[in-house]
């Protein structure tokens, strides 16, 4: 057994763990760590099945998850403290009731 | 190991699909799915698609779950109860799931190599021949972009399309404009718009308004370059790895994305307005029928690249080049112009509650 | 062999889940997620069959006796998932105006509204 | 000698950065409030990142893939941090008050705060 298998096992388990995190809530804040977590691990696993395959050049797509977990992240906390997509990230105090 | 892998992730997949199912908080419900994306995409990959799981990643994870925190943002994300019984949805759909499994045993084992599939000759011609012919080492970027370019020449259209009509039924400004023709030129009333929406954004959107918020600013104003830098990479490196213009087109606008979560769509529209997102949607597609029109010209076929140059497999390189840049134009201004027309509508929805009251 | 078709069953687990929200719930919005998981169902049966046993990634390496994958449908999934998105936000424009209009995104309360009329 | 050396070294750090990962897991699931979750799950996966791409680093040499390899982690180690702190600001910012056991006696009020985001 190399360490990529084992490495992916445990990968796979944290991701259930997570996955369980976002399915039982209870708050949204909760399912939104949970899923931001996914996307961090489904980087990780990327990673190690290329190198588990022998084709380790694929990492390009790591970067894009990355990338895209941070993005939808900012969106969803951006939705939540203003209810809209459209100021910038400081605006709360004209906005906060 | 390999389908060990693929297995979990397909059940962690219906667990995910039913949660998505159950929640009744629609927000919760597109966490959900962005969680199914990431999983999805992960499948693609144990299942050797590495080009549809960039995309899946590019799209579903990212672009997908601005669109619907946009729309949520303007309908509320509160569902209701169904009035009606849900019980003959349920029987039917689990009749024709029924019908389904049962269909699935005439269908050939999973990854046998005697499927019709892959024993298809189009399968020899494009693992084998396209290497002489086309000699790109990315079999996906040869397919896309030169054996079905006419294909993809339709899907451009589409989302061209589907930009425009977003544009169209969500525009921001024109209603507007003819309710104040009456009373003043065009041109004066998209200033007083945004004078009128000024003062509540000027005060508050300096970054010193919040000092909590300067990690937010700092590190987007760090990485938009290189997010932008790696849309560059995708666009050109698509013939050696997984990569091309439709990956290429949603990094691009997932970096103007970021920089208007940030910084506000005002200085986002400043720097890319909407016009030119406009210009950018047409030109795509124009390139890529231009590079058509002209391979017709010097007397071959619609998208015949074999003719662009001298020698065929330069041509079809070159040919392979620009029509992946005309897609990654095009699929950039549609999902920067959908986006627009999402949060740009809160301004449009803000202004008529207030003419409201 | 158990796991023979099995990526079948999940395929169509997830198309009875697409289905059945389409059809059960009334709110558009959640109507348009349950077509986004439809389409899901719909690229895992295409890239399920260019899977080959022992393949790899159509991208081409130098190494003797490599069996790569089916490109042709990840082309075709590749497009479709883009054009899906852009479909997906067309639909949810119109959810947007719908909303405007009728106050309300409810599929039966609009229809009791036409009634009425 | 040196092959054996590296694997060892990668076994090393591929393992702890799995206990690491089911560390965080099992904090997501068993922490009581959404502040010791932001804790587990923010700064364990950070770390874990760390450790399994400097396994994989180690495996693939000095070629191109480790150049990525090295962006990636670049590039969670920036946003990763990034994104926890927004959601903690942004959970505190809601109103969502920590649990705390034994210090001072709001329990109710804070349940009542709780209450209130549940969806």
């Amino acid at each position: 057994m190399s360490f990529f298998t084992v490495t992916a096992i445990a990968i796979l388990v944290s991701v259930a763990l997570a996955l369980t995190r976002a399915i039982l809530g209870p708050t949204s804040y909760d399912r939104i760590l949970a899923v931001n977590a996914i996307g961090t691990k489904t980087v990780l696993l990327i990673a190690v099945v290329g190198f588990m395959n022998g084709r380790p050049d694929f990492l390009d797509l790591a970067i894009v998850y990355a990338l895209m977990n941070f993005i939808g992240t900012l969106a969803v906390l951006k939705y939540f403290k203003f209810g809209s997509l459209r100021g910038g990230l400081s605006r709360f105090h004209g906005e906060e009731k | 190991m390999e389908e060990f892998t693929s297995v979990f992730l397909m059940l962690l997949l219906v667990a995910s699909a039913l949660a998505v199912l159950y929640v009744r908080n629609l927000f919760v419900a597109t966490m959900l799915l962005g969680a199914v994306s990431f999983i999805m995409a992960l499948i693609f990959v144990t299942l050797d698609a590495v080009d549809v799981a960039f995309t899946e990643a590019a799209v579903g994870a990212g672009i997908s779950t601005v669109l619907y925190l946009g729309t949520l943002a303007l309908v509320g994300p509160h569902e209701k109860g169904s009035i009606k019984k849900p019980v003959l949805p349920l029987l039917l759909s689990l009749a024709v799931g029924g019908v389904l499994i049962y269909a699935t045993f005439e269908m050939p084992i999973v990854g046998s190599p005697d499927t019709p599939v892959q024993q298809s000759r189009l399968t020899e011609r494009f693992l084998v021949q396209s290497l002489d012919e086309i000699a790109v080492p990315n079999i996906v970027t040869s397919v896309l972009a030169s054996y079905r370019g006419f294909d993809t020449f339709g899907e451009t259209t589409v989302i061209f399309t589907a930009g425009i009509a977003v544009l169209l039924i969500l525009s921001q400004v024109r209603i507007r404009r003819k309710e104040d023709l009456a009373d003043g030129e065009v041109e004066d009333e998209q200033d007083s718009l945004e004078a009128q929406l000024a003062p509540q954004i000027k005060d508050t959107s300096a970054p010193s308004a919040s000092p909590h918020d300067l990690i937010p600013h700092v590190v987007a104003k760090l990485l938009i370059p290189f997010v932008l830098l790696f849309g560059f990479y995708v666009q050109f490196h698509g013939d050696f790895g997984p990569g091309g213009g439709f990956q290429a087109g949603v990094i691009f606008a997932a970096g103007f994305i970021l920089y208007s979560l940030v910084f506000g769509l005002e200085f986002t529209q400043k720097l890319l307005p909407l016009r030119v997102v406009e210009y950018g949607l047409a030109a795509g597609v124009l390139l890529y029928g231009g590079v058509g029109v002209v391979s017709m010209l010097l007397g071959g076929n619609f998208l015949d690249y074999n003719l662009l140059s001298a020698d065929p497999v330069a041509g079809q390189h070159l040919g392979i080049l620009l029509v992946e840049l005309g897609v990654g134009i095009t699929v950039t201004a549609a999902m920067v112009a959908i986006f627009y027309g999402f949060a740009g509508r809160s301004e449009v929805k803000k202004k008529n509650e207030v003419e409201a009251k | 062999m158990f796991f023979d078709h099995f990526n079948y069953w999940i395929t169509v687990i997830l198309f009875v889940i697409g289905l059945y929200t389409v059809m059960s719930r009334s709110n558009l919005v959640k109507k348009m997620i349950g077509l986004s998981i439809f389409q899901i169902a719909v690229f895992l049966l295409y890239i399920t069959m260019g899977k080959i046993e022992g393949g790899t990634a159509p991208i081409i390496i130098d190494q003797p006796d490599v069996i790569y994958s089916n490109p042709l449908p990840h082309v075709l999934i590749l497009t479709a998932i883009v054009v899906g998105v852009a479909t997906t936000a067309l639909g949810l424009a119109l959810v947007v105006r719908i909303k405007e209009t009728f106050g309300t995104i409810d599929e039966d309360e609009i229809l009791q509204m036409e009634e009425t009329k | 000698m040196m092959e054996l050396l590296l694997d060892i070294s990668t076994w090393i750090l591929m393992m702890t950065g799995c206990a690491f990962l089911l560390i965080t897991g099992v904090g997501l699931l068993r922490f009581p409030d959404i502040y010791t979750r932001i804790h587990a799950g923010g700064m364990a996966d950070t770390l874990a990142t760390f450790l399994i791409f400097g396994g994989l680093a180690l495996q693939s040499g000095f070629t191109l893939v480790t150049v990525k390899l090295v962006f990636i982690v670049a590039f969670i180690f920036i946003t990763s941090p990034t994104a926890t702190y927004a959601l903690a600001q942004a959970t505190f910012i809601a109103g969502l008050k920590p649990v705390v056991d034994g210090f001072g006696d709001d329990g109710p009020d804070e349940n009542s705060n709780t209450a209130k985001v549940k969806d």
